[in-house]
């Protein structure tokens, strides 16, 4: 017998040998106005075999899918090991999603400030002035951009005295100097609009350019003067309107990541369909690699993967197929070969959906005898299954659902005496 | 220059934002016309159309070449009459090919994963480019003004021409047909449950067959009577034009929930708003990026859209 | 079925010495040593044709390896292009040399694969893929706006060729990089070399075979623990990376960014035709299906035309007499022949996987 | 394997497609233009203008015999020109040992992606019909050109045209002459269409006329309406497009009118071709529409301008369309380079063609100055009436505008 990989055994395993591995409690959901479970209460001891049985659509695949992460539930909670499944909310995370929120509002930011308008104030127009921009300069220019500073740009044979993001002329001049001089007297008049009424420049402060600075339109200057706080304003409100959509947005995503069948499984779940989801294109030895590289990420690595995979592929009694494709096995290789996967991510609870259906005695009695050795490896099982003679054989303890509500739950012995089992199951079940 | 300032002031104005309001809501509900076409079999099918707007596109095409060769238009009521035959006849083409593409094509592909339908409506869309590409030629073509684009409004600054009519008066109609057909006919409700649940359907006797065939011919019609009142109203046909008409019709039938028909019409409004708002906001040319932005913004926070229903996978 | 499958020899077959590949490229690497015509204008042609092979490689990690339909790979191999052209142009202040502007290509496209696929993570596969679609549309309307970071409609340029103004032993390499198109052709054809070794690898790899997982089916991978949103981000970041590295090529080989509807939808759609054409997550088959589809797009279809021109068989430059009149309807028609009746494309891969993923499976629910 | 097989095939067709071997007797003169779409009408008499050319120099140049080869640096499917076609047109002419002279492009954008090629094997480029500015002069177009377009620092490009430095300005000499006094600038955002649209706009802020606005559209866009909403908003009494047909001038033109707006729309060449009427649609531009061309429109050719245009016309059953006669000056141009040269040497016929100086064409009397640009300076503006384009005014440069008209014959002093 091959030695199946165990987990590493932490104490939790030891000293709480009574609390149950898996505790459901008060599990609800429901598909618009049916309820497909209704408070449903189970505990899964460590290290038992316990089943899941009831007529179909009693809600036992549904119970699975919500143990296992795959539907939200209405209402309840999932333990394992007395902690809740789910993914912790860690700093991490917070910080990602305060990071997807900086750089949404960055965007948004980019937007509104006009990035191009910035680019063309800090790369382009000290390019096209013989001035390279630097990056001593750039926290300079950069400045002079958010306090609306007027610039000066070339277009075609003329020079114009424009807002920095070049997008509104204020005036033309034929050569660069006047054009400069222009600005500066105007940028002059701007700056002493900004500081108030009382505060305009006498007219000779302009020197040559006076007459210039009078032509401009005294509406235009208080636009311009307005233009630094305008810019700012919508700066620092895309930013943060950009900051809260994309940080909701990364909250949202993540929040609907929180219960994921990924965060299940690492947590020590594993899992089978009831209509098998194997990885059809890849081999079985491959099926099994993905979930050895990926299941319970908290493991030690392995040091030959390829040769544990071969291992539990030989525990199932799939030696002999590692190389084929996982799609062209036979029925029953194929429910195995999902077991095997599953067992390869080192579960501490694996559930299985009627892993015997569809097949014959003898191969029924050899997945019971896995079942077993698999529960005797160390790992606990939850079962679903319609085939009650393998139900009653392995289970150490059965739970009866009917119409999404558990209706008994014992010994397999007591399962069978029930009234309300037989009545509502057992019964037409054996007929 | 996206917006030089003197602009800025007009873009306050209350007339310029109802003028924008007016413009938003007929292109609009032309894009619900479109979008519907979408949503219908999506709701039946599961099936992302792409060729549809470029089904849209052909019509178009049908359209242009009837009334060359009809000759010159006449005003008053034969344009009129005429515009009502272009729609039915432009629908019916529309509704034919869709059909018979879904046959030949989709059909074929019930049983296969959800994206190879969804692969070959791209291809299905290249082909009819192509068509269009023949059919028109590269360069856009102009459709003769059937409609005249007067003001009825009594404003200098407020638009509400003739054209805007055209589109709430065939728009209006067909969407209030649509809705009698699938709460009340027989067909309808046929439709109804294969959306909800079509091997169910089949068990209780329900053609499915025939109601996808009924579901592709639908959206086909909408599409083609759309695309006779966009050839009225824009008077300019290309055959590129189906790519971003589908791209819009297609984002606001997911921001109204994709397979819901009420979602399909208020989507389109709504994009048809956004893009008339955003682009007098941000500059002409940011128009269509908006509405991506939409789009993402949808996704992320409601996949299922306004009106949908959250989709859920069987396991 | 008689075929041993010992688990160890299945094994080594994933580390078997490659059997296509040195052949192949050592044939392409002497190829313009032999044939003159590569030394000319179909030279340049064929250098265009590696290009889109590494794009068409790129698009095939989503597609054929992660099982996600993208419609909008021209996006980033633009955004790969336009990076590389603002950091050589001579008319910016940057002139980076070639090999770090490549570099910074290849990282902000994959930056900017990772924020597009950031909020599309837990999407459905045919919502996706119209996502990433609207994603091509947004970068290509930016790229035209950006007027001054970008050029606009006219696009940046002259990108300088690799190696402009450095002289090894009397030649001016950027020059020859102009004027002999075989320089190109081995730079090209060494890229390509490497993507596809890298792919290989990556193929063999964990991740490789989570994507493979994802592919086949989404909520299985999850419940056996796959970090299915990572994987995906994974996927992304890489084939965005390889697009920009694309990008990059192609711009500076074009010597121009081109204007920005060269990213549009349509040359998204002609690599996801030559993905499928040649078999979804078959190298081979990628590298098949460029050389047939873009081989008639860039090469075969304009000298026919010019052939039918001389010959008198299409006089009035009508497109319906024309071959590249047809292309839009030769891409559909290979979608659909092939979705109907091969969908694992002409050189499957050995897995068979070549299929697609049975949509859509997905974790929103 | 498959892959080889390709690659065999690959090879083989590489094989049959040819590699001819050089022939000292012959020079090889390309033309690169769209020839599919809607460009395909100018392109076509561009290319009856280079064949006419050619053919009435006997087919030969000096001691060499002419052959003639027509690219296409379009796709068919989209009708517009790409910039992957022009720069493998470009990369081939370099390659083939007989091209001498490379007639092109259509498009400024084009001409961008050629030139810097061609300069690195010296090859001369004559183009019949780019105006943007930044291809040739020094300080009036972007930051750089047009030096990046010369990376050997060797000139190589003539154009036989006038740049939009004339055409932009001059229009709005046209429009201030008209009395307008409130335009609207619209561009499409492409190097010709905004460079044009921007020194128009300049030239009007000069004039004292008031610019309301400007704005690029977005040529992909299939509507305007929004964006007409806003220009009617704003009142003009002229609205300017600076952008072609293919950029959607048509439609421009349509939703304006659409609109209400009652003011013209005045275009510059680049949607001077019947397909901008049809596009537009004759009710939306009759009578309203004004588009400038910069030179000189066929009716109103003299001398050898007179009798191409005759010839032209006995030739082709129809009138020559505006760029036809800049097509058949631009081969002649390359035909006097390479017969001055006398030598098939690229370098050497380049040089002759910068030396030309005081050509007698078809155009009237000029000489390529000091940036490879025509001294011909004349801007006609014509009209559309009836359907078609009617000629309406001819301004010349000297007589508006002394200020640009320094310019000009400065740049043409130096040469």
């Amino acid at each position: 017998m091959v030695r199946f990989p165990r987990r590493r055994r932490d104490r939790s395993l030891e000293q709480t040998a009574a609390d149950p591995l898996l505790s459901v409690d008060r599990l609800t959901v429901r598909f618009g106005g049916l309820v497909a479970v209704a408070d449903l209460d189970l505990d899964v001891e460590q290290g038992a075999i316990a089943s899941l049985i009831g007529p179909n659509g009693a809600g036992k695949t549904t119970a699975f899918n919500c143990i296992s992460g795959i539907n939200r539930p209405t209402r309840g909670t999932v333990r394992l090991d007395g902690r809740r499944v789910a993914r912790p909310f860690t700093p991490v995370a917070f910080w990602g999603i305060v990071a997807i929120g900086l750089l949404t509002g960055l965007l948004v930011a980019a937007v509104a400030i006009d990035i191009d308008g910035v680019w063309l104030a800090v790369v382009k127009r000290p390019m096209a002035a013989g001035e390279p921009p630097r990056a001593a300069t750039l926290g300079r220019r950069l400045r002079s951009y958010f306090r609306w500073e007027l610039a000066v740009d070339r277009l075609g044979a003329s020079w114009r005295v424009v807002t920095p993001d070049g997008r509104e002329v204020v005036a033309i001049r034929r050569s660069r100097e006047d054009a400069s001089r222009l600005r500066d007297a105007l940028q002059a008049a701007v700056t002493a609009r900004r500081a108030g009424p009382g505060t305009v420049p006498e007219a000779t402060d302009f020197g040559d350019a006076a007459d210039a600075v009078h032509a401009v339109d005294g509406e235009v200057l208080d636009r311009l003067a307005a233009g630094k706080r305008a810019i700012r304003l919508r700066g620092w409100t895309a930013l943060a309107a950009g900051w809260l959509v994309g940080a909701a947005g990364g909250y949202a995503v993540w929040r609907r990541g929180r219960r994921s069948p990924e965060v299940v499984a690492a947590a020590g779940i594993a899992r089978t369909f009831q209509n098998i989801r194997l990885f059809e294109g890849m081999t079985a030895l491959e099926n099994v690699r993905v979930g050895l590289d990926w299941g319970h990420r908290g493991s030690r690595r392995i040091d030959d993967p390829e040769q544990v995979a071969t291992e539990i592929l030989a525990k199932v009694g799939l030696a002999g197929e590692a190389g084929r494709r996982a799609g062209e096995l036979a029925y029953g290789d194929r429910r195995r070969l999902e077991i095997a996967r599953a067992l390869a991510t080192r579960p501490r609870l694996l559930l299985l959906d009627e892993p015997t259906a569809g097949m014959n005695p003898a191969e029924t009695a050899a997945v019971a005898e896995l079942i077993r050795q698999i529960r005797d490896s160390g790992v606990t099982v939850l079962l679903i299954e319609h085939h009650m003679q393998t139900v009653m054989r392995v289970s150490d303890r059965v739970s009866v659902l009917d119409h999404g509500v558990k209706i008994a739950e014992g010994t397999p012995r007591e399962i069978r005496r029930d009234e309300r089992v037989i009545k509502a199951y057992l019964g037409e079940a054996e007929a | 220059m996206s917006l030089a300032l003197p602009l800025a002031e007009t873009v306050m104005s209350l007339e310029f934002i109802a003028q924008q309001v007016v413009i938003g809501l007929a292109s609009g509900s032309l894009i619900a016309l479109v979008a519907l076409g979408y949503t219908m079999v999506y709701g039946v099918v599961g099936l992302v159309n792409f060729a549809h707007g470029d089904l849209f596109m052909l019509g178009g095409c049908l359209a242009v070449t009837l009334v060359e060769a009809a000759g010159p238009p006449q005003a008053g009521a034969p344009a009129a009459v005429g515009i009502l035959l272009l729609v039915v006849l432009c629908g019916l083409f529309c509704g034919g090919l869709n059909l018979a593409v879904d046959r030949l094509v989709y059909r074929p592909l019930r049983e296969s994963p959800k994206l190879a339908p969804l692969v070959s409506s791209i291809g299905v869309s290249f082909i009819f480019m192509n068509l269009g590409l023949f059919w028109i030629g590269p360069s856009d073509r102009s459709f003769p003004s059937l409609v005249p684009a007067d003001n009825l409004l009594p404003f200098e600054s407020l638009r509400f021409s003739s054209r805007d009519l055209l589109v709430v008066a065939v728009v209006v109609p067909l969407m209030a047909g649509l809705a009698v057909l699938v709460r009340s006919t027989r067909s309808g409700k046929a439709m109804r449950a294969v959306a909800q649940d079509p091997t169910a359907a089949a068990l209780v006797g329900v053609n499915v067959e025939k109601v996808i065939g009924a579901t592709f011919f639908l959206g086909g019609f909408l599409a083609g009577a759309a695309s006779v009142v966009y050839a009225a109203t824009i008077t300019t046909i290309g055959f590129q034009m189906g790519f971003q008409t589908g791209l819009y019709a297609f984002t606001a039938a997911v921001l109204g929930g994709i397979g819901s028909i009420p979602g399909a019409v208020v989507g389109g409004l709504v994009i048809g708003l956004v893009r008339a708002l955003g682009g007098a906001c941000l500059g002409e040319r940011w128009a269509g990026g908006i509405v991506f932005a939409v789009l993402i913004a949808v996704l992320v926070f409601r996949p299922e859209g306004l009106f949908g229903r959250r989709q859920r996978e069987k396991v | 079925m008689a075929v041993p499958h010992d688990a160890s020899a299945s094994a080594g077959r994933r580390r078997r010495p490659v059997r296509w590949e040195l052949p192949a490229l050592v044939a392409a690497a002497v190829a313009p040593l032999l044939v003159p015509p590569l030394g000319g204008g179909l030279g340049g042609q064929v250098t265009i044709l590696f290009i889109y092979a590494i794009l068409a490689l790129a698009l095939n990690v989503m597609v054929g390896f992660t099982g996600i339909l993208h419609l909008g790979i021209a996006a980033l191999f633009g955004i790969g292009g336009y990076t590389a052209a603002i950091l050589t142009v001579p008319t910016l202040p940057f002139g980076w040399p070639f090999a770090a502007a490549a570099t910074a290509a290849v990282a902000v496209a994959a930056g900017a694969g990772l924020l597009l696929a950031a909020p599309t993570l837990r999407l459905r596969g045919d919502y996706l893929a119209i996502v990433t679609l609207g994603f091509g549309e947004v970068v290509k309307v930016a790229l035209r706006n950006l007027e001054e970071i970008t050029g606009g409609m006219q696009g940046l340029g002259p990108v300088p060729p690799p190696g402009a103004a450095l002289e090894i032993g009397g030649i001016d390499l950027g020059r020859e990089f102009v004027v002999d198109p075989r320089w190109f052709y081995w730079l090209a054809l060494a890229a390509l070399a490497a993507v596809v070794s890298g792919l290989r690898w990556l193929e063999g790899s964990r991740l490789g075979r989570a994507m493979a997982a994802v592919r086949e089916d989404e909520l299985a991978a999850a419940a056996v623990g796959v970090p299915v949103g990572r994987v995906k981000l994974a996927a992304f970041a890489i084939s965005s990376a390889i697009a920009g590295l694309a990008g990059c090529l192609y711009v500076t080989s074009l010597s121009t960014t081109a204007d920005p509807n060269t990213y549009d939808f349509q040359r998204s759609v002609l690599m996801l035709c030559a993905v499928i054409l040649g078999g979804l997550g078959s190298i081979p088959g990628t590298l098949a299906g460029v050389a047939i589809l873009v081989g008639f797009d860039t090469v075969l279809a304009p000298r026919a035309d010019a052939w039918l021109q001389q010959v008198g068989l299409n006089t009035t430059g009508s497109s319906i007499l024309s071959f590249s009149g047809w292309r839009l309807a030769v891409f559909g028609m290979v979608l659909i022949v092939m979705m109907r009746f091969r969908p694992e494309g002409l050189l499957p891969t050995r897995r068979g996987a070549g299929k697609l993923p049975p949509a859509a499976g997905n974790s929103e629910n | 394997m498959h892959p080889r097989t390709l690659l065999a095939g690959l090879v083989l067709a590489a094989v049959l497609t040819g590699c001819r071997g050089s022939d000292p007797g012959l020079v090889r003169i390309v033309s690169s233009l769209p020839r599919t779409g809607s460009a395909r009408q100018q392109s076509d008499t561009v290319v009856r203008g280079i064949r006419m050319a050619i053919e009435e120099a006997g087919g030969r140049a000096g001691p060499f015999r002419i052959d003639y080869l027509d690219l296409d640096d379009s796709t068919a499917a989209t009708g517009l020109w790409t910039s992957e076609a022009e720069a493998a047109n470009a990369r081939a002419a370099l390659q083939d040992p007989d091209v001498v002279a490379y007639i092109g492009t259509l498009n400024s954008g084009s001409a961008r992606v050629s030139m810097p090629i061609l300069n690195y094997g010296d090859l001369l480029m004559v183009s019949p019909a780019t105006t943007a500015v930044g291809l040739t002069k020094p300080d009036l177009g972007e930051f750089g050109e047009p030096e990046v377009y010369r990376p050997t620092g060797r000139r190589n490009f003539i154009r036989v045209i006038p740049a939009d430095d004339l055409q932009g300005p001059l229009a709005a000499d046209w429009a201030a002459g008209r009395g307008f006094e409130r335009v609207f600038v619209l561009d499409d955002g492409d190097a010709y269409g905004k460079g044009i649209a921007d020194l128009f706009a300049e030239r009007c802020r000069e004039l004292g006329l008031t610019v309301l606005g400007q704005d690029s559209i977005d040529p992909k866009a299939q509507e305007f309406r929004s964006l007409m909403a806003t220009v009617a908003a704003a009142g003009p009494d002229l609205v300017y497009f600076g952008g072609t047909t293919q950029s959607k001038g048509g439609q421009v033109a349509k939703d304006l009118a659409a609109t209400g707006i009652e003011s013209p729309l005045l275009v510059p060449d680049g949607c001077l071709e019947p397909a901008f009427i049809e596009a537009a649609g004759r009710e939306a531009v009759e009578g309203r529409c004004y588009v400038t061309f910069g030179g000189i429109a066929p009716e109103r050719l003299t001398g050898r301008g007179r009798a191409f245009v005759e010839r032209y016309e006995k030739l082709h059953g129809e009138p020559p369309e505006a760029f036809a006669v800049y097509g058949y000056e631009a081969a002649r141009v390359a035909i006097h380079a390479i017969t001055a040269a006398g030598v098939k040497d690229r370098r050497a016929i380049t040089d002759a063609a910068l030396a030309i100086r005081d050509f007698d064409g078809p155009l009237g009397r000029w000489s390529v100055d000091a940036n490879g640009d025509t001294t011909l300076a004349a801007l006609t503006v014509l009209a559309v009436r009836d359907g078609r384009f009617a000629f309406e005014e001819q301004l010349e440069a000297g007589g508006v505008d002394p200020g640009k008209a320094k310019t000009v014959v400065e740049n043409g002093g130096e040469g």
